[in-house]
């Protein structure tokens, strides 16, 4: 009444003023370029493609199943399957894709690619800084860009990226109990004769999978079932790790 | 020496006119004094967008623009060459020759009323007889201005936004130029120079300034709310309320037009408060008799940037006024108090300056205030809303 | 005959022509409000600057913006659907141009006609103030009653009717429905 | 003073033009503001080239002049507002009914 609102609001916004100079944490603003808000890891930005180990091509999760494709709201996603097909993580032989875009300009961020893939193959980005100076070009990312690996993800989700990896590692270990029962089975089913060449096979199959010391492959299928548990020890320890921000993010100049 | 500190750019000008032929001297000396005014007061919107911003940030615990340049001070370099280089997007139904005039308008009327008003001692472009009716014919016609833009979009929030713009600035040029009467009765001129020098002098320790009586403390602040409305300001922004009308009658313009209705917006504001400083604190006198030698522009400019530094700080105080509380403000307040304050003006001359002056004057206007204040804050306070389809 | 003078003859003639023929309001008005300019900076030119800016202040400022503001509001400002000539204007034109031969042959035949503008008509606002509050009292204070009467009279007149008193209740669409009674 | 008083009856037949063959009824009021505006400045033109151009009558005339022009604009456009309301034009030509 009679103005003394008016004077309180004065007086407040007064007081702000002159705390701004005085009182650091009064300033809600971050530099941004310079200094930067540690990124959450429930954050997600646009899709990528998760691939083990250190070759983008070899060790691509993606199958081009092109369920993602399907699925996608925006249609955002093209995939041309290869006619070629490379091993997976567990020694299958799988398709993989030949093209695999992302338009940018669509995509909505849904994440439903990510829910949809049986592969764990696409995962979530938390990378904000896209800007490009072609509209249409610039924003549609191609496979080689979208590759991304598997240590990336472990930075940026941990949790979802341990939670990823134990399944996969169980998967694996799955996978190389039934080889191995099944080269039991073959071992006593066929003549010791026939043993030699075997070995010599699986041997050459995993050749391919050694190389990844993301998941740190057993050496031959040979090895007995108790083992696999210790092989994916160092994902597992990842979760408690990098809660905090991760110092990478974070880079102040 | 202080005389020639104080007269340097009067002199100058002279010096310079002296140095031309005596055919171009009409002209030279009209461009002298052009020339100077435009720079000056460009920069000064320059400076004043950046403060502001950077004023407003600090007042919502924000640090304001810092980027370019040094503590930011560069940044409406690049804001000019941003709007210098944008597209001109001009929307196809317009009205061509309308939509382009009007930013031109808008420029020429607010930059013409600085023709008229004393920036320092012999510092006035036109001495006019009739400077503050000049002043205000001038910004009269910003409403015209307003009105081609809204009109000539071709765009219900343009038009809208006009329509407010215009209501809002006629309802208040009236309170706008009845504040300003005390003044002119009391100096007993129209003259901007005259009302200065009526004001020059000291009684005691305070100077002369008519912002030191009853009734020219009250006209000042009324002054000044008008101002606002008229220059479209928080709290009277609602013409260009982008909640609402996304940015009123401009909403069709980009580019440099845009730039200048912007211009013409804030020389506007600074053209009101140059007035309001000549009416009432003074003009270009100092407030104390021992900081005489400080040089009157000086002054001047000093009192221009305290009045512009509250204009900031009660654009960011006050939230934006609902159209049916500033019309009623404008006319059950605003208009009743200027009219009480010239009837003070008036007694006040016939009571004297001393204490029965103070006495009759102050409480006729404070008696007023409250009055009019308390009436209207307890019979047109808001009630408690009901609504007849929503439970 | 000076430049300046006949540069602002034409704008004014010219403004005035369009004020009175284009065909869309606004634009009519805003040629008025030209027209009135015009007038006001050849006030200036003749030495009543007084008289120049209470021109600005209430033709332009006033009288254009409200009637701008009545042609939004009565939305004529359509294009009028008439034809462009017919013998029916023909008198009306006939008339004006008698009246103008007439007040141009007045002035041509005036005897002041060779007179030199006087030097000595300048307004002092004093003055004028002086007059005003002495000799012209009475009229000042009629023409603040009239003011006054006029501003009642057209708040009166402008006001939008009561539901109740409306002929037709399409014309208070504004309005809540009426309330039975 | 010749061209001032030729623009000025200039000004008064364009505002009779209008006055007289427009249709609408703002217009008719444009035309008779432009009238009044001939005669202010005839008013003004022979203060200035008259013989008494010491007298403030002329210059009061045309200041009280311009206000009644003000208050005749107002109420006029006020009737104007309330004709459109009820008979939905403004078209003078419509308007021939004495009843209300």
């Amino acid at each position: 009444m009679l103005g003394t609102g008016l004077i309180k609001g004065m007086a407040e916004t007064a007081r702000n003023f002159v705390g701004s100079y005085f009182e650091a944490d009064r300033l809600t603003t971050v530099q941004y370029p310079e200094e930067r808000v540690p990124v959450k890891e429930a954050a997600r930005s646009f899709p990528f493609l998760v691939f083990d180990g250190e070759d983008p091509e070899k060790g691509l999760r993606c199958v081009a199943c092109q369920i993602c494709e399907k699925e996608c709201p925006p249609q955002c996603i093209l995939i041309v399957k290869d006619t070629a097909k490379k091993p997976d993580f567990v020694g299958k032989m799988q398709f993989q894709p030949k093209i695999f875009d992302i338009d940018l300009s669509v995509c909505m961020s849904c994440q439903i690619c990510v829910e949809v893939c049986p592969f764990e193959a696409i995962k979530m980005d938390v990378d904000f800084e896209m800007s490009r100076f072609d509209r249409f070009e610039g924003l549609l990312i191609h496979k080689r860009e979208l590759s991304k690996s598997n240590g990336h993800f472990q930075k940026i989700h941990p949790t979802d990226a341990a939670a990823v990896d134990a399944n996969l590692a169980a998967e694996k270990a799955k996978a190389e109990a039934k080889a191995a029962a099944e080269a039991g089975a073959k071992a006593k089913a066929a003549a010791t004769a026939a043993a030699a060449t075997i070995a010599a096979g699986a041997g050459a199959a995993a050749g391919t999978p050694a190389t990844k010391p993301g998941i740190a492959l057993p050496a031959a299928p040979a090895v007995p079932t108790s083992k696999p548990p210790t092989s994916p020890a160092l994902p597992l320890t990842m979760p408690g790790q990098p809660t905090t921000a991760p110092a990478a993010i974070s880079f102040v100049s | 020496m202080i005389e020639l500190a104080d007269q340097f750019f009067v002199l100058s000008k002279q010096q310079i006119l002296l140095l031309m032929p005596v055919a171009a001297q009409p002209l030279a000396s009209v461009l002298l004094s052009i020339i100077p005014i435009i720079g000056v007061f460009a920069t000064l919107f320059a400076l004043t967008t950046v403060l502001e911003r950077k004023g407003l940030g600090r007042i919502q615990n924000r640090l304001g623009p810092n980027r370019v340049g040094p503590f930011g001070f560069l940044q409406p370099l690049a804001d000019g060459i941003k709007s210098l280089t944008k597209e001109d997007v001009v929307p196809f139904r317009t009205d061509g020759v309308l939509h382009f005039l009007a930013p031109v308008l808008v420029m020429v009327a607010a930059l013409l009323a600085y023709s008229v008003l004393p920036l320092g001692r012999n510092m006035v472009a036109l001495d006019l007889d009739a400077g503050v009716l000049f002043f205000f014919a001038v910004g009269a016609s910003t409403e015209l201005a307003v009105f081609m833009a809204g009109w000539s979009s071709r765009n219900k929030y343009a038009m809208l936004g006009a329509m407010r713009a215009i209501a809002q600035m006629i309802s208040y040029e009236i309170p706008l130029i009845l504040s300003t009467v005390g003044v002119l009765m009391t100096a007993g001129t129209l003259s901007t120079t005259g009302i200065v020098e009526a004001q020059s002098g000291y009684s005691g320790l305070l100077p002369n300034w008519y912002v030191l009586t009853p009734w020219g403390f009250a006209g000042f602040f009324l002054f000044l709310i008008a101002a606002t409305a008229e220059a479209n300001r928080s709290p009277f922004d609602l013409p260009e309320g982008e909640s609402e009308i996304v940015a009123g009658y401009f909403t069709e313009y980009s580019g440099f037009k845009f730039a200048m209705f912007f211009f013409g917006e804030y020389l506007g504001l600074f053209a009101a408060n140059a007035l309001a400083i000549t009416l009432f604190l003074g003009g270009w006198n100092s407030p104390l008799a021992i900081l005489d030698w400080v040089p009157s522009y000086v002054w001047f400019f000093a009192k221009l940037m305290g009045l512009i530094g509250l204009s900031i700080w009660v654009r960011g105080t006050t939230p934006r006024m609902r159209s049916d509380q500033l019309m009623n403000f404008a006319w059950k307040f605003m208009l009743p108090m200027s009219l009480v304050n010239v009837l003070a003006a008036g007694l006040w001359r016939f009571t004297g300056h001393g204490f029965l002056g103070w006495f009759v004057c102050g409480s006729l206007v404070a008696g007023s205030y409250c009055w009019l204040g308390v009436e209207l804050s307890t019979k047109n306070s808001l009630k408690k809303r009901v609504y007849r389809f929503a439970t | 005959m000076n430049l300046d003078l006949a540069i602002l003859s034409l704008l004014i003639g010219a403004s005035a022509v369009a004020a009175i023929t284009l065909r869309d309001l606004v634009h009519c008005v805003l040629c008025l409000a030209v027209t009135f300019a015009g007038l006001a900076a050849v006030y200036l030119r003749l030495g009543a600057e007084f008289i120049a800016f209470s021109q600005v202040l209430v033709y332009i400022g006033a009288v254009a913006i409200l009637a701008l503001f009545v042609v939004l509001l009565t939305r004529t400002g359509e294009i009028e659907n008439q034809s462009r000539f017919s013998l029916q204007k023909l008198a009306p034109l006939a008339v004006c141009g008698l009246v103008f031969t007439g007040l141009a042959g007045a002035a041509w035949s005036s005897s002041l006609r060779g007179s030199q503008e006087s030097v000595a008509a300048s307004i002092r606002l004093r003055d004028v103030g002086r007059e005003l509050m002495s000799a012209y009292v009475l009229p000042l204070e009629v023409l603040g009653l009239l003011l006054t009467a006029a501003l009642i009279g057209a708040a009166i007149l402008a006001q939008t009717e009561e539901p109740n008193e409306v002929e037709n209740p399409n014309g208070a669409s504004s309005h809540p429905p009426a309330k039975p009674h | 003073m010749l061209p001032y008083l030729l623009l000025s009856s200039l000004l008064f037949s364009a505002g009779l033009a209008a006055a007289l063959l427009r249709r609408n009824a703002i217009l008719v009021l444009v035309g008779i503001e432009l009238m009044l505006n001939a005669a202010n400045l005839n008013f003004i033109v022979f203060w200035k080239f008259g013989p008494h151009p010491e007298s403030m009558a002329p210059v009061l005339f045309v200041l009280f002049s311009i206000a009644i022009a003000a208050a005749e604009a107002g109420v006029g456009l006020a009737l104007i507002l309330l004709v459109y309301r009820h008979f939905k034009t403004t078209n003078v030509d419509e308007l021939n009914l004495l009843k209300g």
